[in-house]
Protein backbone atom coordinates (compact mmCIF):
# COMPACT_ATOMS: atom_id res chain seq x y z
CA UNK A 1 0.00 0.00 0.00
CA UNK A 2 1.38 3.88 -0.77
CA UNK A 3 1.34 5.96 2.10
CA UNK A 4 1.94 9.60 1.60
CA UNK A 5 1.93 12.38 3.45
CA UNK A 6 1.26 16.00 3.13
CA UNK A 7 2.31 19.42 4.80
CA UNK A 8 3.69 19.41 8.47
CA UNK A 9 2.28 15.65 8.54
CA UNK A 10 4.98 15.50 5.69
CA UNK A 11 7.85 16.86 7.26
CA UNK A 12 7.70 15.24 10.62
CA UNK A 13 7.90 11.89 8.98
CA UNK A 14 10.71 12.98 6.97
CA UNK A 15 9.46 12.09 3.69
CA UNK A 16 5.82 12.85 1.17
CA UNK A 17 5.42 9.03 0.72
CA UNK A 18 6.44 5.48 1.14
CA UNK A 19 5.13 1.89 0.24
CA UNK A 20 4.14 -0.05 3.66
CA UNK A 21 3.24 -3.77 3.60
CA UNK A 22 0.21 -4.14 6.49
CA UNK A 23 -2.38 -6.65 6.81
CA UNK A 24 -4.21 -3.44 8.82
CA UNK A 25 -7.90 -3.67 8.90
CA UNK A 26 -8.69 0.11 9.35
CA UNK A 27 -6.70 3.65 8.69
CA UNK A 28 -6.42 3.66 12.70
CA UNK A 29 -5.25 0.34 12.87
CA UNK A 30 -2.49 1.47 10.73
CA UNK A 31 -1.85 5.01 12.09
CA UNK A 32 -0.58 2.60 15.55
CA UNK A 33 1.37 -0.11 13.37
CA UNK A 34 3.31 3.32 12.31
CA UNK A 35 2.80 4.76 16.01
CA UNK A 36 5.22 2.16 17.20
CA UNK A 37 7.66 1.80 14.75
CA UNK A 38 9.80 5.17 15.00
CA UNK A 39 9.61 8.48 17.22
CA UNK A 40 8.97 10.58 13.62
CA UNK A 41 5.82 9.21 13.55
CA UNK A 42 4.54 9.03 16.68
CA UNK A 43 5.27 12.67 16.94
CA UNK A 44 3.55 13.01 13.45
CA UNK A 45 0.55 11.41 15.26
CA UNK A 46 0.39 12.51 18.64
CA UNK A 47 -2.83 14.39 18.02
CA UNK A 48 -5.15 13.00 16.09
CA UNK A 49 -7.63 15.85 15.54
CA UNK A 50 -5.43 17.94 13.46
CA UNK A 51 -5.23 14.91 10.72
CA UNK A 52 -7.35 14.04 8.40
CA UNK A 53 -7.25 11.29 6.15
CA UNK A 54 -7.87 10.15 2.39
CA UNK A 55 -8.29 6.83 1.08
CA UNK A 56 -7.77 6.34 -2.62
CA UNK A 57 -7.95 9.78 -3.09
CA UNK A 58 -11.71 10.34 -1.72
CA UNK A 59 -11.93 12.09 2.30
CA UNK A 60 -12.38 9.24 4.72
CA UNK A 61 -11.82 8.71 8.54
CA UNK A 62 -10.08 6.98 10.94
CA UNK A 63 -12.84 4.02 10.79
CA UNK A 64 -12.27 3.59 6.89
CA UNK A 65 -11.50 -0.27 5.98
CA UNK A 66 -8.43 -0.62 4.37
CA UNK A 67 -9.46 -4.02 2.48
CA UNK A 68 -8.56 -3.70 -1.24
CA UNK A 69 -6.92 0.12 -0.77
CA UNK A 70 -3.84 0.88 -2.53
CA UNK A 71 -3.42 4.66 -1.36
CA UNK A 72 -3.77 6.23 1.91
CA UNK A 73 -2.92 9.83 2.91
CA UNK A 74 -2.46 11.63 6.06
CA UNK A 75 -2.66 15.46 6.07
CA UNK A 76 -3.58 19.02 8.08
CA UNK A 77 -7.21 20.14 7.53
CA UNK A 78 -6.75 21.59 3.65
CA UNK A 79 -6.44 25.29 2.78
CA UNK A 80 -7.64 25.50 -0.61
CA UNK A 81 -8.71 29.46 -2.08
CA UNK B 1 -17.16 22.96 -17.12
CA UNK B 2 -13.60 22.92 -16.83
CA UNK B 3 -11.01 22.34 -13.93
CA UNK B 4 -6.94 23.12 -13.76
CA UNK B 5 -4.77 22.91 -11.42
CA UNK B 6 -1.38 23.93 -12.32
CA UNK B 7 1.80 25.39 -11.48
CA UNK B 8 1.87 28.35 -13.88
CA UNK B 9 0.23 31.47 -13.61
CA UNK B 10 -3.05 31.78 -15.06
CA UNK B 11 -4.69 34.94 -17.62
CA UNK B 12 -7.77 35.92 -15.21
CA UNK B 13 -8.24 38.45 -17.56
CA UNK B 14 -8.45 36.12 -20.43
CA UNK B 15 -10.35 33.41 -18.48
CA UNK B 16 -12.83 36.31 -17.44
CA UNK B 17 -13.24 37.68 -21.11
CA UNK B 18 -13.64 33.89 -22.84
CA UNK B 19 -16.21 32.35 -19.84
CA UNK B 20 -19.37 31.71 -21.24
CA UNK B 21 -18.52 33.93 -24.55
CA UNK B 22 -21.19 33.54 -27.47
CA UNK B 23 -23.70 32.35 -24.51
CA UNK B 24 -26.85 33.90 -25.36
CA UNK B 25 -29.21 31.91 -22.62
CA UNK B 26 -26.93 32.71 -19.54
CA UNK B 27 -27.85 36.54 -17.68
CA UNK B 28 -25.12 36.31 -15.26
CA UNK B 29 -21.49 35.27 -15.02
CA UNK B 30 -19.88 35.72 -11.43
CA UNK B 31 -15.97 35.10 -10.91
CA UNK B 32 -14.01 35.21 -7.64
CA UNK B 33 -10.15 35.35 -7.55
CA UNK B 34 -8.27 34.83 -4.37
CA UNK B 35 -5.35 36.71 -4.49
CA UNK B 36 -1.90 36.14 -2.15
CA UNK B 37 -1.68 38.89 0.52
CA UNK B 38 1.78 40.68 1.58
CA UNK B 39 0.70 40.76 5.15
CA UNK B 40 2.76 40.88 7.95
CA UNK B 41 6.03 40.78 5.87
CA UNK B 42 4.74 37.47 3.42
CA UNK B 43 7.68 36.81 1.07
CA UNK B 44 6.54 34.24 -0.56
CA UNK B 45 3.31 31.46 -0.09
CA UNK B 46 4.13 28.01 -1.13
CA UNK B 47 0.97 25.97 -1.85
CA UNK B 48 1.50 21.87 -1.64
CA UNK B 49 -1.28 19.67 -3.35
CA UNK B 50 -2.24 16.34 -3.62
CA UNK B 51 -1.95 15.39 -7.41
CA UNK B 52 -4.52 13.19 -8.66
CA UNK B 53 -6.75 13.40 -6.07
CA UNK B 54 -7.06 17.71 -6.30
CA UNK B 55 -8.07 17.01 -9.51
CA UNK B 56 -11.27 14.75 -8.43
CA UNK B 57 -11.72 17.06 -5.59
CA UNK B 58 -12.29 20.23 -7.49
CA UNK B 59 -14.27 18.13 -9.92
CA UNK B 60 -16.71 16.75 -7.39
CA UNK B 61 -16.93 20.27 -6.12
CA UNK B 62 -18.19 22.02 -9.46
CA UNK B 63 -20.44 18.74 -10.21
CA UNK B 64 -21.91 19.42 -6.81
CA UNK B 65 -22.38 22.95 -7.56
CA UNK B 66 -23.89 22.19 -11.16
CA UNK B 67 -26.60 19.97 -9.60
CA UNK B 68 -27.43 22.60 -7.26
CA UNK B 69 -27.64 25.42 -9.37
CA UNK B 70 -29.29 26.39 -12.75
CA UNK B 71 -25.92 26.50 -14.53
CA UNK B 72 -24.75 26.96 -17.92
CA UNK B 73 -20.83 26.21 -16.94
CA UNK B 74 -18.55 26.67 -14.45
CA UNK B 75 -14.79 27.27 -14.73
CA UNK B 76 -12.65 26.69 -11.65
CA UNK B 77 -8.33 26.97 -12.04
CA UNK B 78 -5.92 26.48 -8.37
CA UNK B 79 -2.28 27.36 -8.56
CA UNK B 80 0.29 25.39 -6.79
CA UNK B 81 4.16 25.56 -6.25
CA UNK B 82 5.56 29.35 -4.55
CA UNK B 83 3.61 32.74 -4.98
CA UNK B 84 4.13 35.83 -4.15
CA UNK B 85 2.11 38.68 -2.79
CA UNK B 86 -0.14 40.35 -5.84
CA UNK B 87 -0.37 36.75 -7.21
CA UNK B 88 -3.84 35.40 -8.13
CA UNK B 89 -3.49 32.08 -6.89
CA UNK B 90 -7.01 30.83 -8.21
CA UNK B 91 -10.74 31.29 -9.35
CA UNK B 92 -13.67 30.32 -10.07
CA UNK B 93 -16.75 31.34 -12.38
CA UNK B 94 -20.17 30.52 -12.39
CA UNK B 95 -22.93 31.12 -15.66
CA UNK B 96 -26.35 30.88 -14.72
CA UNK B 97 -29.59 32.30 -16.15
CA UNK B 98 -30.09 34.23 -13.03
CA UNK B 99 -28.02 35.98 -10.54
CA UNK B 100 -28.88 34.75 -7.81
CA UNK B 101 -27.79 30.81 -9.25
CA UNK B 102 -24.53 32.08 -10.25
CA UNK B 103 -23.96 34.07 -6.84
CA UNK B 104 -24.96 31.30 -4.80
CA UNK B 105 -22.96 28.69 -6.72
CA UNK B 106 -19.58 30.77 -7.03
CA UNK B 107 -19.91 31.09 -3.14
CA UNK B 108 -20.45 27.75 -2.50
CA UNK B 109 -17.63 26.80 -4.59
CA UNK B 110 -15.50 28.93 -2.41
CA UNK B 111 -16.45 27.50 0.59
CA UNK B 112 -15.78 23.30 -0.10
CA UNK B 113 -12.69 24.70 -2.36
CA UNK B 114 -11.56 26.07 0.91
CA UNK B 115 -12.01 22.95 3.43
CA UNK B 116 -12.47 20.08 0.91
CA UNK B 117 -9.95 20.44 -1.62
CA UNK B 118 -6.38 18.91 -0.80
CA UNK B 119 -4.27 22.02 -0.81
CA UNK B 120 -1.69 23.35 2.08
CA UNK B 121 -0.59 26.64 2.40
CA UNK B 122 2.90 27.56 3.78
CA UNK B 123 3.76 31.10 4.64
CA UNK B 124 7.73 32.38 4.21
CA UNK B 125 8.11 35.50 5.58
CA UNK B 126 10.01 37.97 8.02
CA UNK B 127 8.98 35.85 10.88
CA UNK B 128 9.89 32.74 9.62
CA UNK B 129 7.80 29.85 8.12
CA UNK B 130 4.68 28.28 9.08
CA UNK B 131 1.79 26.38 7.63
CA UNK B 132 -1.57 27.97 7.46
CA UNK B 133 -4.10 26.97 9.93
CA UNK B 134 -7.79 25.77 8.84
CA UNK B 135 -10.22 28.68 10.29
CA UNK B 136 -13.22 27.14 12.34
CA UNK B 137 -15.07 30.07 10.37
CA UNK B 138 -14.33 28.38 7.23
CA UNK B 139 -15.67 24.75 8.08
CA UNK B 140 -18.70 26.29 9.98
CA UNK B 141 -19.03 28.02 6.32
CA UNK B 142 -19.67 24.60 5.03
CA UNK B 143 -22.97 24.49 7.25
CA UNK B 144 -24.91 27.17 5.17
CA UNK B 145 -25.20 24.27 1.90
CA UNK C 1 -13.92 53.77 -6.91
CA UNK C 2 -14.89 54.01 -10.32
CA UNK C 3 -18.19 54.44 -11.74
CA UNK C 4 -18.90 54.55 -15.42
CA UNK C 5 -22.11 55.15 -17.46
CA UNK C 6 -21.67 54.81 -21.25
CA UNK C 7 -23.24 53.61 -24.42
CA UNK C 8 -20.37 52.00 -26.02
CA UNK C 9 -19.22 48.14 -25.22
CA UNK C 10 -16.44 48.19 -22.41
CA UNK C 11 -13.72 45.44 -22.15
CA UNK C 12 -14.78 42.86 -19.41
CA UNK C 13 -11.87 40.96 -19.63
CA UNK C 14 -9.61 43.62 -19.71
CA UNK C 15 -11.75 45.70 -16.68
CA UNK C 16 -11.41 42.41 -14.66
CA UNK C 17 -7.53 41.96 -15.49
CA UNK C 18 -6.85 45.81 -14.33
CA UNK C 19 -9.06 45.47 -11.64
CA UNK C 20 -7.54 45.52 -7.70
CA UNK C 21 -4.25 44.85 -10.12
CA UNK C 22 -0.61 45.42 -7.93
CA UNK C 23 -2.66 45.43 -4.69
CA UNK C 24 -1.12 43.48 -2.05
CA UNK C 25 -3.43 43.99 0.20
CA UNK C 26 -6.97 42.65 -0.98
CA UNK C 27 -7.07 38.75 -0.60
CA UNK C 28 -10.40 38.27 -2.64
CA UNK C 29 -12.16 39.96 -5.70
CA UNK C 30 -15.71 39.44 -6.81
CA UNK C 31 -16.79 40.12 -10.38
CA UNK C 32 -20.54 40.43 -11.65
CA UNK C 33 -21.44 40.57 -15.55
CA UNK C 34 -25.08 40.76 -16.20
CA UNK C 35 -25.61 39.50 -19.93
CA UNK C 36 -28.52 40.13 -22.49
CA UNK C 37 -30.83 36.62 -22.72
CA UNK C 38 -31.80 36.35 -26.29
CA UNK C 39 -35.28 34.09 -24.84
CA UNK C 40 -38.11 34.27 -26.79
CA UNK C 41 -37.17 35.93 -29.76
CA UNK C 42 -35.42 38.67 -28.23
CA UNK C 43 -33.75 41.09 -31.23
CA UNK C 44 -32.57 43.89 -28.77
CA UNK C 45 -32.92 45.49 -25.77
CA UNK C 46 -32.93 49.09 -25.57
CA UNK C 47 -31.61 50.58 -22.01
CA UNK C 48 -32.99 54.35 -20.91
CA UNK C 49 -31.44 56.14 -18.40
CA UNK C 50 -31.23 59.51 -16.25
CA UNK C 51 -28.33 60.97 -16.98
CA UNK C 52 -26.70 62.58 -13.91
CA UNK C 53 -28.98 60.99 -11.59
CA UNK C 54 -27.44 57.54 -12.95
CA UNK C 55 -24.15 58.77 -12.30
CA UNK C 56 -25.01 59.71 -8.48
CA UNK C 57 -27.16 56.84 -7.98
CA UNK C 58 -24.49 54.23 -8.75
CA UNK C 59 -22.08 56.24 -6.82
CA UNK C 60 -24.52 56.50 -4.02
CA UNK C 61 -24.98 52.75 -3.95
CA UNK C 62 -21.31 52.39 -4.53
CA UNK C 63 -20.41 54.38 -1.32
CA UNK C 64 -22.97 52.51 0.56
CA UNK C 65 -21.09 49.20 -0.24
CA UNK C 66 -17.69 50.60 0.74
CA UNK C 67 -19.39 51.93 3.90
CA UNK C 68 -21.08 48.81 4.57
CA UNK C 69 -17.93 46.37 4.23
CA UNK C 70 -14.47 46.31 3.83
CA UNK C 71 -13.36 47.09 0.49
CA UNK C 72 -10.35 48.24 -0.87
CA UNK C 73 -11.92 49.51 -4.44
CA UNK C 74 -15.06 48.90 -6.61
CA UNK C 75 -16.28 49.21 -10.11
CA UNK C 76 -19.25 50.11 -11.28
CA UNK C 77 -20.16 50.05 -15.32
CA UNK C 78 -23.67 50.10 -16.78
CA UNK C 79 -24.19 50.80 -20.09
CA UNK C 80 -27.28 52.19 -22.06
CA UNK C 81 -28.51 52.29 -25.66
CA UNK C 82 -29.54 49.51 -27.73
CA UNK C 83 -28.08 45.89 -26.98
CA UNK C 84 -27.73 42.53 -28.25
CA UNK C 85 -28.45 39.10 -26.70
CA UNK C 86 -24.85 37.94 -25.60
CA UNK C 87 -23.78 41.53 -25.02
CA UNK C 88 -22.70 42.53 -21.77
CA UNK C 89 -25.19 44.83 -20.08
CA UNK C 90 -22.95 45.54 -16.92
CA UNK C 91 -20.51 44.65 -14.24
CA UNK C 92 -19.23 45.13 -11.02
CA UNK C 93 -16.38 44.35 -9.09
CA UNK C 94 -15.34 44.67 -5.26
CA UNK C 95 -11.83 43.97 -4.08
CA UNK C 96 -11.59 42.99 -0.22
CA UNK C 97 -8.92 41.24 2.13
CA UNK C 98 -11.61 38.67 2.84
CA UNK C 99 -13.82 37.07 0.68
CA UNK C 100 -17.11 36.95 2.84
CA UNK C 101 -16.82 40.78 2.52
CA UNK C 102 -16.32 40.71 -1.50
CA UNK C 103 -19.40 38.42 -2.00
CA UNK C 104 -21.43 40.63 -0.22
CA UNK C 105 -20.54 43.63 -1.39
CA UNK C 106 -20.87 42.35 -4.44
CA UNK C 107 -24.40 41.02 -4.25
CA UNK C 108 -25.87 44.17 -2.57
CA UNK C 109 -24.47 45.77 -5.07
CA UNK C 110 -26.17 43.72 -7.72
CA UNK C 111 -29.97 44.08 -5.59
CA UNK C 112 -29.47 47.84 -5.42
CA UNK C 113 -28.57 48.36 -9.20
CA UNK C 114 -31.80 46.26 -9.92
CA UNK C 115 -33.99 48.32 -8.18
CA UNK C 116 -33.01 51.56 -7.13
CA UNK C 117 -30.41 52.75 -9.99
CA UNK C 118 -32.64 55.00 -13.22
CA UNK C 119 -32.60 52.33 -15.92
CA UNK C 120 -35.20 51.15 -17.84
CA UNK C 121 -35.50 47.87 -20.33
CA UNK C 122 -37.40 47.57 -23.36
CA UNK C 123 -37.25 44.45 -25.36
CA UNK C 124 -37.70 44.37 -28.74
CA UNK C 125 -38.49 40.97 -31.08
CA UNK C 126 -40.64 38.91 -32.99
CA UNK C 127 -43.40 39.51 -30.02
CA UNK C 128 -43.30 43.07 -30.62
CA UNK C 129 -41.79 45.97 -28.25
CA UNK C 130 -42.47 46.01 -24.24
CA UNK C 131 -40.70 47.30 -21.09
CA UNK C 132 -39.43 44.66 -18.53
CA UNK C 133 -41.54 45.15 -15.60
CA UNK C 134 -39.30 45.48 -12.17
CA UNK C 135 -40.08 41.98 -10.75
CA UNK C 136 -41.27 41.73 -6.88
CA UNK C 137 -38.63 39.76 -6.03
CA UNK C 138 -35.92 42.30 -6.89
CA UNK C 139 -37.89 44.95 -4.50
CA UNK C 140 -37.80 41.84 -2.13
CA UNK C 141 -34.54 41.28 -2.51
CA UNK C 142 -33.28 44.54 -0.73
CA UNK C 143 -34.67 43.67 2.80
CA UNK C 144 -32.21 41.16 3.03
CA UNK C 145 -29.86 44.02 3.30
CA UNK D 1 -39.14 73.66 -13.13
CA UNK D 2 -38.38 70.83 -15.67
CA UNK D 3 -40.29 67.57 -15.61
CA UNK D 4 -38.82 64.66 -16.96
CA UNK D 5 -40.36 61.41 -18.15
CA UNK D 6 -38.80 58.22 -18.75
CA UNK D 7 -39.92 55.18 -20.31
CA UNK D 8 -44.01 54.13 -21.02
CA UNK D 9 -44.13 57.24 -18.75
CA UNK D 10 -42.43 59.21 -21.48
CA UNK D 11 -44.02 57.02 -24.41
CA UNK D 12 -47.96 58.30 -23.01
CA UNK D 13 -47.08 61.54 -22.60
CA UNK D 14 -45.22 62.14 -25.82
CA UNK D 15 -42.26 63.86 -24.56
CA UNK D 16 -39.07 63.08 -22.76
CA UNK D 17 -39.05 66.88 -20.80
CA UNK D 18 -40.77 70.06 -20.48
CA UNK D 19 -40.87 73.26 -18.70
CA UNK D 20 -43.49 73.97 -16.46
CA UNK D 21 -43.89 76.86 -14.70
CA UNK D 22 -45.92 75.58 -11.26
CA UNK D 23 -46.79 76.91 -7.73
CA UNK D 24 -47.39 73.53 -6.66
CA UNK D 25 -46.47 72.81 -3.65
CA UNK D 26 -45.66 68.84 -3.74
CA UNK D 27 -45.00 66.44 -5.96
CA UNK D 28 -48.90 65.31 -5.64
CA UNK D 29 -49.82 68.76 -6.29
CA UNK D 30 -47.71 68.68 -9.95
CA UNK D 31 -49.39 65.75 -10.66
CA UNK D 32 -52.80 66.66 -10.08
CA UNK D 33 -51.86 69.90 -12.17
CA UNK D 34 -50.51 67.65 -15.16
CA UNK D 35 -53.29 65.20 -14.80
CA UNK D 36 -55.40 67.98 -15.50
CA UNK D 37 -54.08 69.53 -18.61
CA UNK D 38 -54.91 66.85 -21.19
CA UNK D 39 -55.74 63.31 -21.47
CA UNK D 40 -52.11 61.87 -22.20
CA UNK D 41 -51.28 63.23 -18.96
CA UNK D 42 -54.37 61.40 -17.16
CA UNK D 43 -53.29 58.38 -19.05
CA UNK D 44 -49.83 58.41 -17.79
CA UNK D 45 -50.57 59.22 -13.99
CA UNK D 46 -53.33 56.87 -14.48
CA UNK D 47 -52.27 54.30 -11.51
CA UNK D 48 -49.60 56.29 -8.97
CA UNK D 49 -48.54 53.11 -7.65
CA UNK D 50 -46.83 52.01 -10.90
CA UNK D 51 -45.00 55.24 -11.03
CA UNK D 52 -42.06 56.72 -8.88
CA UNK D 53 -40.43 60.06 -8.42
CA UNK D 54 -37.14 61.97 -8.42
CA UNK D 55 -36.91 65.30 -6.76
CA UNK D 56 -33.63 66.64 -7.93
CA UNK D 57 -32.20 63.83 -9.19
CA UNK D 58 -32.96 62.25 -5.67
CA UNK D 59 -35.20 59.42 -5.30
CA UNK D 60 -38.74 60.65 -3.73
CA UNK D 61 -42.18 60.19 -3.35
CA UNK D 62 -45.67 61.82 -3.99
CA UNK D 63 -45.29 63.57 -0.60
CA UNK D 64 -42.16 65.07 -1.22
CA UNK D 65 -42.11 68.80 -0.78
CA UNK D 66 -41.58 70.98 -4.18
CA UNK D 67 -39.62 74.02 -3.02
CA UNK D 68 -36.35 75.26 -4.77
CA UNK D 69 -36.79 72.26 -6.51
CA UNK D 70 -35.09 72.53 -10.39
CA UNK D 71 -36.15 69.38 -11.75
CA UNK D 72 -38.79 66.52 -11.03
CA UNK D 73 -38.92 62.94 -12.42
CA UNK D 74 -41.89 60.74 -13.57
CA UNK D 75 -40.84 57.10 -14.06
CA UNK D 76 -41.64 53.33 -13.87
CA UNK D 77 -39.92 51.46 -11.38
CA UNK D 78 -36.63 50.99 -11.86
CA UNK D 79 -34.79 48.17 -13.87
CA UNK D 80 -31.24 48.31 -13.68
CA UNK D 81 -28.50 45.35 -13.69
Amino acid sequence: MDVLYFAWVRERIGLPRERIETSAATVSDLVEELRGREDRYAAAFADLSAIRVAVDQELGDFDSPLANAREVAFFPPMTGG
Amino acid sequence: MRVVVQAAPFDYGAECADFARDRTDMGAVVTFAGIVRGDGGLASMDIEHYPGMTEKALTAIAEEAAQRWSLGDVLVIHRHGPLRPGERIMMVATAAPHRRDAFEAADFLMDYLKSRAPFWKKERGTEGENWVAAKVADEDALTRW
